[in-house]
C-alpha cells in the first residue's frame, strides 16, 4: 500500500550513507544502528542521558555472587514483528548464533558481547540463565548494545539463511517496510508493540550522502532531521530558524607514534614523542578545525565515562621547548600517514587534521610529509609502510573504561596501532575488567591513563559531539550518546 | 645566387611555415597555444621556485591557516581560503604544475606504447596484428575512465599510479590511429616504391612511414593531454588521485563539495582552472587538426 | 625485328597470382581471386612491350609480381635466367637495382616529408650502387635528364605538379641504372600536353640508357608510340601478343578488335562503325569456364570447353582464340 | 546477416574473457587487502584470518579465478565485503536508477546534439553555429562533476527549480515496480509522482548528458559537412532537389552512420560519466554505490560494476555495429550472398 | 536557340584571395545539338557548367554581367526555387565520377524514382513503369531486378547508365555531360558515348559535352570549343576545328594526341606547363608555351576574332593549321 502522503505521519531523517544492513549481528556501523535500534530490542537498555541499563525485553536480571551466572526473568506477551512469540527460547537462539562454533566472519560484535559467555540456559519460557567464564564487569552494559545484543526473530532468521541484513524482524516499536538502495529505508509504526506505541507513523531514514544536500533539505523542510553535521553548517542551519541537538559523544580521537610498527623509528624515543605532542596547540586546534563541536580530550575516555579524571596531566602545549628538543635530537622531517574521508571521531576527515599537525611542526622546524590514503590501504600502509606518526580513533561500545583502555594493551597492531608496550598498563588494564564499579576502579584505570600520558604514547586530541539538526516542530527529539534516536517518543507537530 | 638561397630556404621551411600561419591566423587555435605556454611557465616557474626554496606564490600553497578559514575572495586572497585556510589562488596556480604533467606523462606513455604497437601491428598485419589488436579490444572495452578508476581504486592514489592509469587506458587510441595511418601511408605508392628501391623493413618504417604519420598523432596527442587532465581531476574528485596535500584541481573540487552553498569560490576556481586548461588543449588541438589537415593542403 | 636474334631478359613461365579471399563463419571458406592465370611471356632486352586490358584484369598484378612486390602463387620469373620467384625476400633484394617501376599516381609515390634530392638519391644509398660523394652530382645529372633543374633538388614534392613529379619518378626509377621499368599506367592521370612530354621522355631516355620497358596501360593509344610489342591481357590471362603493327593492322583476336575501334579517332570525317562489346569484365573470383572472353564475344562460338591458350598464328604473332587456327609455318 | 551476428558474438566471448582476467588481475592482486577495514573496530588478526579463508581469498589465485568465474557465469557476483549480501542483489537494485539516467541522458544528448550540429552545418560560419561550436567546444572542456556542482548552485540553489538530489520524493515512491520510475509512475496514472521524478530527474540527466551532447554535435557537424561536399549531394541538387530534402534525406541519412557509432560508443562513456554525476546528485544508481564502495574498498562489487559495464559497453558496440550496418547497404555481411 | 551563355565570368573565394576560374565564356547552344567543352585539367570546364546549373560550391559567385539565356530566359534572374524547376527537369547533369555521384544508402530505383516524383505528377505505379522503360532504354540488362540495387552493388559503367537514365528522367530539353566517360575504360566508354549518342536521337535533346578527349569529341560532338585558363580560345564546327585549328594551343593538343596510323617516333609536345589559376598573366594565358607569341600577345588579351561561323581568340593564328 501508498505511504500516507499526509506530512505529520511521515519523519525523514538523513543521514550521510546507507545501512550495511539490517541484521545486528552482522554489521557495526552508525548508519544501520540508527535504524537498528528502533525495529529491535534487547534484554536491556541505555537509560535516556547516560550509558548506565535498565531493564528493556528484561523484566529483571539477578547476578550470582561470584559474578559468573546473570539469570533474565523475560517480559510476557512481546512478540516479534512476524508474530513469533518473544521468549527464552528466542533468547538462547540469539546468543547461540553468536557463539564461537556458529560465528560467521562478519559478527564482528560478537567477541566483545558475548566473549565471556559459556553458555545459555533456558530455565522455563520466560526465565533464560547465561553463564561466564569468568566475571566481567563490563557485561552488563554489553548486553545493552546495539550490535549483537538485540533479540531477532528465530523464524525469521531460519527463513532468511541466518542473515536478516535485508528482512529485519525485531519486537521493536516499528518494524520494517522498504529499503530503496541509496535512497532510504522506511519503516512503520508496529501496531502490536508491547509498550506504548510510537506517536508517529512512519520513519523514512533518507540517504544523503553531502553534508550541504541534507542541510539545504532541512532548510527546505524536505526532511526533518538530519544528522552528520560538521561545525561549518551549524550557523546556516540557526539562521534558517532550525534546531541544532548535541551532546556529548562517547568517542575519542587521537594522533599516536610509531613505537614499534617499524623498526627503530624516530619516536621510539620518548623524549621526541613528547616534543612532538608539545608543538600542537590541542585546543586551539580542535576549536579550529571543530568549531566548538568537539571537546578537547584529555585522555581517551570521554568525561562521562567512569574512569575518567581530569587530573590527568597530558604534555603541555609549548612550542620553544619543543623545538629545542627536537633541534636537538635532530629531528627535521617527520612521516604523516592518515586517512583522507571523515570519521565519525573526526568529521573534518584524517587529512585536513594532518595538514593541520603538519602547520604545528612547520613552526618548531619540523617539515612534516603527509601521506593520505582511503581508509583500507591507510590501514594496510601501518602495517608495512614506513611512518612516524598515524591519526586514528575510538567510537565507544558499551560505556564501560575498558571499552576504551584495554586497546593499547593488546598485542596486536591493529587495535594497538603504535604497538606502545607497556607492562605496568597491562597490569592495570588486566585487572580493572574484573574490578566491580566504583572508586577503586577508577583510581585503577587513573593511574594506568596517566601512565600513558607519561610516556606520551599518543596525543588525544578530541571528543566529537554527537550533533544532529531538526526542524523545530519535531518534539522530543534526542540523541543518545552512543548515536541513535529512539523514535517511539518523538513527535511531530 | 642570392635569389636561389632565399628561393631554397624557402622552400625547406615552407611545410612549417605553412603550419604555422594556418594556426597564427586561426585565432582560436592561437589562443589556446598562449593559454597553454603561460600555463607551461607557471608549472615550470612554481617547479623551479619550489625547488630552490623560493615563494614566488603569495602563500605557501600546501600551509594550513586556521584563522583565516573560509576568507570570500578579497584583496589579500584574489580567490579566498579554503577550509584550512589556505589560499586558492595559490593553491590553484601551483595545481597547474600536476595536472599538465599527469597530462603530459601520460599521453606520452601511452603515445610512445601506443604508436609502437599500432605501427608495428599495421606494418606487418597478420597474426602480429590481430594479437595486438585483440589485446587493444580488451582494454577497449572498458569505458577508459572507468577502468583508470579501477586501477587506482586497487593500486592506491599516487602521482606515478595516476600517471600509469590514465596512461595504458589510451594506449589503444594511439594504437588505433598508428594502426590505420600506417596501413594508410603503406597503400601509398611511394612505400611501394621503397620495396621496389630495395629499402629493408626498417629502414622503410623509419624513414617513410613514421615521419608520414606524425600529423594525426601529434594532433590526438595534444587533444589527448585534455582528456588527460579531465580524467586527473575525475579521479581527484573521487578521492583517487593525486596524493594529497598536492594541490590538485580534481581534489580541490572534491573538498569544496561540502560549502557549495555557504562558500562556492572554493569550487569555482579550481573548476575554472580545468576548464581553461583543457579548453586550451582542445582549441590548439583543434587548429592543429585544421593546419595539418591533408585535406586542406596538397593539389 | 625477329625474335631469335634478340637477347631475352625477362621471362614469365605459367606465372599466378591467386588472392585469397576468406568469408564465412570463422573465415574458414576460403576462395580465390585469380588475379593473374597461368601467364606467360617473354621480354627482349632492349625492347619496350606494351601491356594493354580493362580496369581490373591484372596488369598491375603482374607488374608487382616482377618488381617483387607480390610474391606469385607459382610459376617462375626467370630474369636474366635466376628464377627470382624462388627467392626469398633477401636475396631477392639483389635485384632491386636491375628492375625499377614507374608508379601511375604522381601524387602518391613521391614521399611527402622527403627532398627531392633524397627520393632520388635513396636508391642509391639502399643498394650501395654509389659512394656518397658521387650521390649528389648524379641526383644533378638525373634530374637535368628528366628535363627538371638541378636547383629543385631541395624543394618537396608538394611543390611540384603532376607532371613534374612523374619526372621525379622516373629519375628515381633511373638512379641505379636498372635494366628493367616497369611504367605502370604512367601517364594516365596526366593531361594530354603532359602525357606526350613524359612519353617523350620515356623514349629518349630508353635509347640513352638502353633501357628495357614494361608499359602498362589502359587503352592501345597511350602504348602504342612506345612499345614494340603489344600484350592486350583479359580477366588474368594474354590474349595476344604482337608487334604493335600486327596489333593495329592485323588484330586476331575478337578482344583486341573490339579494344582497338574503341579508341576515339581524332578524325570526325572517318567517324567508323564500332564493335561495341556488352556487358562488363566478370569477376576474376570465379572466372568463365572455357574461352575467357566467351560470355563478351560477338562471334559468339560459346566456347566453354576448352581453356585457350597463346598458339602462333602469324609471324610473331601469338593468340589465344579457337577461331584462329594455328599457322604451321609458325608453330 | 544472422551468421554476421553470430560471428561477432562468438567473437566477444575471448575478450571478454580477457577482460574478466584483467579485472580479477587489478582488483585481487594489486589491490590492498581490504580485511583490516571490513571487519571493523574490533577486528583481530585471528578473526581477520578466518574472514580471508571464508571469502577464498587464501587460495591460489587461478583457483580463486576460476571458481570467480563459475560464480559469475550463474549470475552469482559473490558477496560484498561489507554489507555481507550477494553483490548481484545489490546491483540489482541500483541498476534501474542508472538506467533510466542514462537513457533519458543519451536520448537528451542524441536529440540535442543532432539537431545543433545539422544546424551548425547548415548555417556554416553563421552566429549560430559559432556560438553551437564555441559551448560544444566548452562542453567538453567542463569537468562533468564541476558542471554539476554548477547546475545545483544555480538551479537548486538560488532558483529553486529542481532539486539537489535523489530520484522522487519518498512519498511518491512507487511501492511496487519495476524500479523504473518514470515508468512505473505512469503505468499506474500518478502524474504528480511521475513529474516529480522528472523534475528530480533533469539536473542529472543535462549533466550526464553534457559531454556527449558535445561530442555529438561536434561530430555530426563534421560528418555533415564531409558529406555536402560528396558528389552525390551536388547530383541531388542537380535534380532539382529542395535544400530540406537535400539536406535532411541525402545528407542527413549518409552522416547518420558515423553519428550513430558516436552515440553507441557515448553510452559506454555515459556509463562511467554516471559514476561522477550520480556522485554529485546522489542518485541512488551503482554510479555512486560504486563510488562508495571503491572509498571503502569493497572489491567485489567494484569488480562486478566493471565487468557489467564492459558487457554493456561491448554488446552496445556490437548493436552499434549492426544498426550501422543495416543503415548502410554497402557494408557487407559476408561474401557468401554476392 | 536553346542555351546562350554570354560573358560568363566564375570567381572563388579563396584562402588566398579572390580567383577567377572563368573569364568572359561566352557560348550558345542550338537544340538537338552536341557542343563539346574541351580543355585540360583546372581549365575551368567543370566551373562553367556547374554555373549554368547554379550549383556552385557556396564560396563561388557568378559575376554581374554576365548572362546564361535558356530559351530565352536568363536563369541569372531566376530564384533559386524557379531554379529547382529547371534543374533536371529542363536542364539535367551526369557527372565524370559515377562511383561517388550516387548516393550509396538508396537503391538506384528510389534514386531514379525521386527524379520522376519530383518533376512529374506521375502516380505510384506510373513512375514505376516510366522507370523500367528508362532502365530498359539505357541498356541495363533485367532492370526489375536491377532497381532495388544500391549503386555499389554495380559496375561503373552501370552506375553511368544509371545516372543516365536518372537524367532523362524528366526528358530534358538540355544535358549536361561532366567527362561522363573519363573514369571508364576504353569499351565501356565507348558504350556511354554511344548511349548519350542514341538519347540525344531519341529524345532530340541538345548536349554539352564536357570533355579533354578530343578523340571524344571527334566522336561525338556537332560543335566544339576549346577553353584554356578560363577562355575559349577556339570556337567552331569539330569538323573544321579537329582539321583545321587557328589557335596554336589547339594545334599543338592536336598534335600531341597518338594517333592510330601515325608512326612516327615522337609526339608532338607543348613546351611548359599551364599556369595555375592564380598566376595567369594579363595578356594570352597561352603566351608562354606558344611558338608564335610576339610582345602584343603578352601585353594584352587577344580580342576574339570571328570569322565566318569560328571565333578565335589570338592574333597570330594561322589561316591554315598545318596537322
Ligand atoms: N592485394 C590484393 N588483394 C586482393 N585482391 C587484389 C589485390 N590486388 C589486386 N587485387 C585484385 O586483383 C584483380 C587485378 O587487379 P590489378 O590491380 O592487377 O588490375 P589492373 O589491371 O591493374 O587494373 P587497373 O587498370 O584498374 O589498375 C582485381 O580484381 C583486384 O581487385
Ligand atoms: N570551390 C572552388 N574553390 C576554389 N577554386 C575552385 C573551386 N572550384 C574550382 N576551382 C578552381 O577553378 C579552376 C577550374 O576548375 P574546374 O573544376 O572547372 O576545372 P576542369 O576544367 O573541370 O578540370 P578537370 O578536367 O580536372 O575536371 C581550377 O583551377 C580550380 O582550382
Ligand atoms: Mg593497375
Ligand atoms: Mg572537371
Amino acid at each position: 500500500a501508498a505511504l500516507s502522503r499526509k506530512p505529520q505521519d511521515n519523519i525523514f531523517y538523513a543521514t550521510s550513507t546507507d545501512p550495511l544492513g539490517l541484521d545486528p549481528a552482522l554489521v557495526d556501523d552508525n548508519d544501520s544502528g540508527k535504524i537498528i535500534g528502533n525495529i529491535y530490542e534487547s534484554l536491556l537498555r541505555f537509560k535516556n542521558s547516560n550509558t548506565e541499563v535498565e531493564p528493556q525485553l528484561a523484566e529483571s536480571y539477578e547476578i550470582s555472587p561470584d559474578g559468573l551466572s546473570y539469570t533474565f526473568k523475560l517480559r510476557q506477551g512481546v512478540k516479534f514483528h512476524d508474530g513469533t512469540p518473544f521468549n527464552a527460547e528466542a533468547v538462547k537462539f540469539n546468543i547461540d548464533r553468536q557463539m564461537p562454533e556458529n560465528l560467521v566472519p562478519k559478527m564482528s560484535y560478537a567477541g566483545l558481547v558475548y566473549g565471556d559467555v559459556k553458555s545459555t540456559e533456558v530455565i522455563d519460557e520466560y526465565t533464560v540463565r547465561i553463564n561466564l567464564k569468568k566475571p566481567s564487569t563490563p557485561f552488563l552494559h554489553n548486553m545493552a548494545m546495539l550490535y549483537s545484543a538485540p533479540m531477532a526473530s528465530p523464524t525469521a532468521l531460519k527463513k532468511y539463511n541466518n542473515n536478516l541484513m535485508q528482512n529485519p524482524c525485531g519486537t521493536g516499536p516499528y518494524k520494517f517496510v522498504a529499503w530503496d538502495r541509496g535512497q532510504q529505508v522506511i519503516v512503520t509504526r508496529n501496531e502490536d508493540y508491547w509498550g506504548e506505541k510510537a506517536a508517529v507513523q512512519n520513519i523514512i531514514f533518507r540517504t544523503m550522502p553531502e553534508t550541504s544536500a541534507r542541510v539545504v533539505a532541512l532548510n527546505n523542510g524536505e526532511v526533518d532531521i538530519i544528522s552528520g553535521l560538521d561545525a561549518n553548517v551549524i550557523k546556516q542551519i540557526e539562521d534558517s530558524g532550525n534546531m541544532i541537538f548535541k551532546t556529548d559523544g562517547m568517542n575519542v580521537n587521537f594522533m599516536f607514534y610509531n613505537i614499534n610498527v617499524t623498526k627503530n623509528p624516530i619516536t621510539k624515543d620518548k623524549d621526541v614523542r613528547r616534543a612532538l605532542s608539545m608543538a600542537i596547540n590541542v585546543p586551539e586546534m580542535v576549536a579550529t578545525l571543530y568549531k566548538g563541536y568537539a571537546t578537547p580530550a584529555n585522555t581517551l575516555l570521554p568525561p562521562f565515562v567512569p574512569g575518567y579524571s581530569p587530573d590527568v596531566k597530558q604534555v603541555q602545549y609549548n612550542p620553544q621547548e619543543a623545538a629545542k628538543i627536537l633541534k636537538e635530537k635532530g629531528v627535521s622531517t617527520i612521516k604523516i600517514l592518515t586517512y583522507t574521508g571523515a570519521r565519525f571521531y573526526n568529521p573534518v576527515g584524517g587529512q585536513v587534521l594532518a595538514e593541520a599537525v603538519q602547520s604545528y611542526f612547520d613552526k618548531v622546524g619540523v617539515k612534516a610529509e603527509v601521506l593520505a590514503y582511503d581508509w583500507a590501504t591507510y590501514k594496510n600502509k601501518l602495517a608495512t609502510a614506513e611512518w612516524d606518526i598515524g591519526f586514528m580513533g575510538w567510537t565507544g561500545d558499551n560505556g564501560d573504561p575498558d571499552n576504551f583502555l584495554n586497546l593499547f594493551a593488546s598485542d596486536d597492531p591493529i587495535n594497538n596501532n603504535g604497538l606502545w608496550y607497556n607492562d605496568e598498563y597491562r597490569a592495570l588494564i588486566a585487572k580493572g575488567v574484573e574490578l566491580k564499579d566504583g572508586p577503586e576502579r577508577n583510581e585503577l584505570y587513573h593511574k594506568a591513563e596517566q601512565i600513558m600520558a607519561d610516556e606520551a604514547a599518543l596525543l588525544p586530541i578530541s571528543h566529537a559531539q554527537v550533533i544532529a539538526a531538526y526542524r523545530p516542530n519535531i518534539k522530543n527529539f534526542s540523541v543518545h550518546q552512543v548515536g541513535m534516536t529512539f523514535f517511539k517518543d518523538v513527535v511531530k507537530e | 645566387m642570392t635569389e636561389l638561397t632565399k628561393e631554397l630556404k624557402q622552400s625547406r621551411s615552407s611545410r612549417f611555415s605553412d603550419m604555422w600561419t594556418s594556426i597564427y591566423s586561426n585565432k582560436a587555435a592561437l589562443t589556446g597555444l598562449v593559454i597553454i605556454a603561460l600555463l607551461v611557465v607557471c608549472a615550470i616557474t612554481v617547479a623551479i621556485c619550489d625547488a630552490l626554496g623560493i615563494q614566488i606564490l603569495p602563500y605557501d600553497p600546501n600551509l594550513a591557516d586556521m584563522d583565516n578559514a573560509f576568507v570570500a575572495p578579497c584583496a589579500e586572497h584574489w580567490f579566498g581560503t579554503d577550509q584550512l585556510g589556505r589560499d586558492i589562488f595559490s593553491r590553484v596556480i601551483d595545481g597547474t604544475k600536476i595536472s599538465l604533467s599527469v597530462g603530459v606523462a601520460a599521453v606520452s606513455f601511452s603515445l610512445i606504447l601506443g604508436t609502437i604497437l599500432g605501427a608495428l601491428g599495421g606494418f606487418y598485419g597478420g597474426k602480429l596484428d590481430n594479437i595486438i589488436m585483440r589485446f587493444m579490444d580488451v582494454i577497449l572495452s572498458v569505458p577508459s575512465i572507468l577502468l583508470a578508476i579501477a586501477f587506482m581504486a586497487a593500486l592506491g592514489r599516487g602521482l606515478d599510479k595516476a600517471v600509469l592509469a590514465i596512461g595504458i587506458v589510451s594506449i589503444p587510441e594511439y594504437a588505433r590511429i598508428a594502426r590505420s595511418c600506417v596501413m594508410a601511408v603503406k597503400a601509398n605508392d611511394y612505400i611501394q616504391a621503397a620495396i621496389v628501391s630495395g629499402d629493408s623493413n626498417l629502414r622503410i618504417i623509419f624513414r617513410h612511414i613514421l615521419p608520414n604519420i606524425t600529423s594525426p598523432i601529434v594532433v590526438r596527442a595534444t587533444l589527448g593531454i585534455s582528456i588527460a587532465v579531465l580524467d586527473t581531476a575525475a579521479l581527484g574528485f573521487l578521492g583517487l588521485g593525486v596524493q594529497p596535500p598536492y594541490a590538485e584541481w580534481g581534489d580541490m573540487l572534491a573538498r569544496s563539495r561540502g560549502f557549495i552553498f555557504s562558500a562556492p569560490y572554493t569550487l569555482l576556481f579550481p573548476g575554472l582552472a580545468i576548464t581553461i586548461t583543457v579548453l586550451a588543449f582542445n582549441l590548439f588541438g583543434d587548429g592543429l587538426r585544421d593546419a595539418l589537415d591533408p585535406r586542406s593542403r596538397r593539389r | 625485328m625477329t625474335e631469335k636474334n634478340q637477347e631475352l631478359l625477362l621471362s614469365l613461365k605459367n606465372l599466378c597470382k591467386y588472392f585469397e579471399i576468406r568469408n564465412g563463419l570463422f573465415n574458414h571458406k576460403k576462395s580465390y581471386l585469380k588475379a593473374v592465370d597461368n601467364l606467360s611471356l617473354d621480354i627482349y632486352k632492349g625492347e619496350a612491350f606494351g601491356l594493354v586490358g580493362e580496369s581490373g584484369c591484372g596488369k598491375t598484378t603482374l607488374g608487382k609480381m616482377i618488381a617483387g612486390l607480390y610474391h606469385p602463387t607459382s610459376g617462375q620469373i626467370l630474369f636474366n635466367g635466376t628464377d627470382l620467384a624462388a627467392l626469398n625476400r633477401n636475396d631477392r633484394r639483389r635485384f632491386c637495382r636491375d628492375i625499377q617501376m614507374i608508379f601511375q599516381d604522381p601524387y602518391s609515390s613521391l614521399n611527402p616529408r622527403m627532398t627531392v634530392e633524397e627520393i632520388i638519391a635513396e636508391p642509391m644509398i639502399v643498394n650501395h650502387t654509389h659512394d656518397k660523394a658521387e650521390i649528389g652530382p648524379r641526383v644533378e645529372h638525373l634530374l637535368n635528364c628528366v628535363g627538371l633543374a638541378s636547383s629543385y633538388k631541395n624543394r618537396y614534392p608538394h611543390e611540384f605538379s603532376g607532371g613534374q613529379r612523374q619526372r621525379i619518378g622516373i629519375a628515381r626509377a633511373l638512379a641505379v641504372s636498372p635494366k628493367l621499368i616497369i611504367c605502370d599506367e604512367a601517364v594516365s592521370a596526366l593531361d594530354v600536353s603532359i602525357q606526350a612530354q613524359i612519353l617523350n621522355l620515356l623514349a629518349d631516355l630508353k635509347e640513352e640508357f638502353g633501357l628495357t620497358y614494361l608499359f602498362i596501360a589502359h587503352g592501345l593509344a597511350a602504348v602504342k608510340h612506345i612499345s614494340d610489342r603489344i600484350g592486350v591481357m583479359y580477366l588474368g590471362s594474354m590474349l595476344e601478343v604482337a608487334p604493335k603493327e600486327s596489333i593495329y593492322n592485323d588484330p586476331r583476336h575478337p578482344y583486341t578488335k573490339a579494344l582497338i575501334s574503341a579508341i576515339p579517332v581524332i578524325d570526325p570525317k572517318k567517324r567508323k562503325e564500332r564493335i561495341l562489346l556488352t556487358g562488363d569484365l566478370p569477376s576474376p573470383i570465379d572466372p568463365p569456364q572455357g574461352c575467357r572472353f566467351a560470355s563478351r564475344c560477338f562471334m559468339k562460338c560459346n566456347q566453354k570447353d576448352e581453356t585457350q591458350i597463346l598458339k602462333p598464328c602469324a609471324a610473331n604473332h601469338l593468340v589465344a582464340c579457337i577461331k584462329e587456327t594455328p599457322d604451321p609455318k609458325h608453330e | 546477416m544472422l551468421v554476421y551476428f553470430i560471428k561477432r558474438l562468438l567473437m566477444l566471448i575471448p575478450v571478454l574473457f580477457c577482460v574478466s582476467i584483467l579485472v580479477f588481475l587489478i582488483m585481487r592482486v594489486f589491490s590492498p587487502d581490504p580485511a583490516l577495514i571490513v571487519l571493523g573496530q574490533h577486528a583481530t588478526t585471528e578473526k581477520i584470518n578466518m574472514w580471508r579463508e571464508s571469502m577464498g581469498l587464501n587460495d591460489p589465485i587461478v583457483i580463486q579465478y576460476l571458481d570467480y568465474m563459475k560464480a559469475v557465469f550463474h549470475g552469482d557476483f559473490g558477496y560484498s565485503y561489507f554489507t555481507n549480501t550477494p553483490v548481484t542483489d545489490e546491483l540489482l537494485a541500483r541498476l534501474p536508477a542508472t538506467i533510466e539516467l542514462s537513457v533519458l541522458a543519451i536520448i537528451l544528448a542524441a536529440i540535442i546534439g543532432i539537431f545543433l550540429g545539422v544546424l551548425s552545418a547548415v548555417k556554416k560560419n553563421s552566429i549560430i553555429d559559432n556560438l553551437t561550436m564555441t559551448s560544444a567546444l566548452i562542453g567538453v572542456s567542463m569537468p562533468v562533476f564541476w558542471l554539476g556542482m554548477l547546475l545545483i548552485i544555480l538551479f537548486s540553489g538560488y532558483l529553486h527549480w529542481f532539486p539537489s538530489g535523489g530520484r522522487i520524493d519518498t512519498l511518491m515512491r512507487p511501492m511496487d515496480g519495476t524500479g523504473f520510475y518514470l515508468y512505473d509512475t505512469l503505468i499506474i496514472g500518478d502524474f504528480e509522482a511521475f513529474f516529480n521524478a522528472l523534475e528530480h530527474a533533469i539536473l542529472p540527466a543535462v549533466t550526464l548528458a553534457g559531454y556527449s551532447m558535445a561530442i555529438i554535435t561536434r561530430m555530426t557537424r563534421s560528418s555533415m559537412l564531409d558529406i555536402l561536399h560528396q558528389d552525390y549531394i551536388r547530383t541531388a541538387r542537380a535534380k532539382g532537389l529542395s535544400a530540406v530534402s537535400v539536406i535532411g534525406k541525402h545528407a542527413f541519412r549518409n552522416a547518420l552512420l558515423p553519428i550513430v557509432t558516436v552515440i553507441g560508443l557515448q553510452f559506454g562513456s555515459l556509463l562511467s560519466g554516471s559514476i561522477l554525476t550520480e556522485t554529485v546528485f546522489a542518485w541512488p544508481g551503482i554510479g555512486s554505490y560504486s563510488v562508495e564502495c571503491i572509498l571503502r574498498s569493497d572489491f567485489p562489487v567494484i569488480q562486478a560494476v566493471v565487468l557489467i559495464i564492459a558487457v554493456i559497453f561491448v554488446v552496445m558496440n556490437l548493436l552499434v555495429d549492426l544498426l550501422y550496418a543495416a543503415l548502410d547497404p554497402r557494408v557487407k555481411y559476408s561474401e557468401e550472398s554476392a | 536557340m536553346l542555351l546562350e551563355v554570354e560573358h560568363l565570368t566564375t570567381e572563388f573565394a579563396t584562402r588566398r584571395g579572390p580567383v577567377r576560374a572563368i573569364r568572359d565564356v561566352s557560348f550558345s547552344i542550338e537544340k538537338g545539338e552536341i557542343l563539346a567543352l574541351v580543355g585540360e585539367s583546372g581549365s575551368g570546364k567543370s566551373v562553367t557548367s556547374l554555373s549554368i546549373m547554379r550549383l556552385l560550391s557556396s564560396n563561388g559567385t557568378i559575376l554581374p554581367g554576365s548572362s546564361i539565356k535558356f530559351n530565352g530566359t536568363d536563369l541569372m534572374t531566376l530564384s533559386e526555387k524557379q531554379m529547382r524547376q529547371i534543374r533536371g527537369n529542363r536542364i539535367s547533369m551526369i557527372f565524370q565520377e559515377p562511383m561517388t555521384s550516387l548516393n550509396p544508402i538508396f537503391t538506384v530505383g528510389d534514386q531514379i524514382l525521386e527524379s520522376i516524383k519530383l518533376h512529374t505528377k506521375l502516380n505510384k505505379k506510373e513512375a514505376k513503369e516510366k522507370l523500367l522503360h528508362l532502365l530498359d532504354t539505357v541498356g541495363i540488362p533485367n532492370p526489375v531486378k536491377r532497381i532495388n540495387d544500391y549503386p555499389h552493388q554495380m559496375s561503373g559503367g552501370m552506375r553511368q547508365r544509371i545516372m543516365i537514365a536518372m537524367a532523362m528522367a524528366c526528358e530534358p530539353e538540355l544535358l549536361i555531360a561532366d567527362e561522363p566517360t573519363t573514369a571508364l575504360d576504353v569499351t565501356i566508354q565507348a558504350q556511354i558515348l554511344d548511349l548519350i549518342y542514341k538519347m540525344r536521337e531519341k529524345f532530340n535533346i541538345s548536349v554539352l559535352l564536357i570533355t579533354h578527349d578530343l578523340g571524344v569529341v571527334a566522336e561525338a560532338a556537332d560543335k566544339v570549343a576549346v577553353m584554356y585558363c578560363g577562355r575559349i580560345v577556339e570556337q567552331g564546327t569539330t569538323e573544321e576545328i579537329l582539321t583545321n585549328p587557328y589557335h596554336p594551343y589547339t594545334l599543338g593538343l592536336l598534335k600531341s594526341i597518338p594517333r592510330l596510323d601515325d608512326y612516327s617516333p615522337r609526339l608532338y609536345m607543348i613546351p611548359g606547363m599551364v599556369p595555375p589559376p592564380e598566376e595567369v598573366p594579363e595578356g594570352c594565358a597561352f603566351a608562354d608555351r606558344c611558338d608564335r607569341c610576339s610582345e602584343h600577345c603578352r601585353q594584352a588579351l587577344p580580342p576574339l576574332k570571328v570569322i565566318a561561323d569560328r571565333k578565335v581568340r589570338c592574333i597570330n593564328f594561322e589561316g591554315q593549321g598545318n596537322l
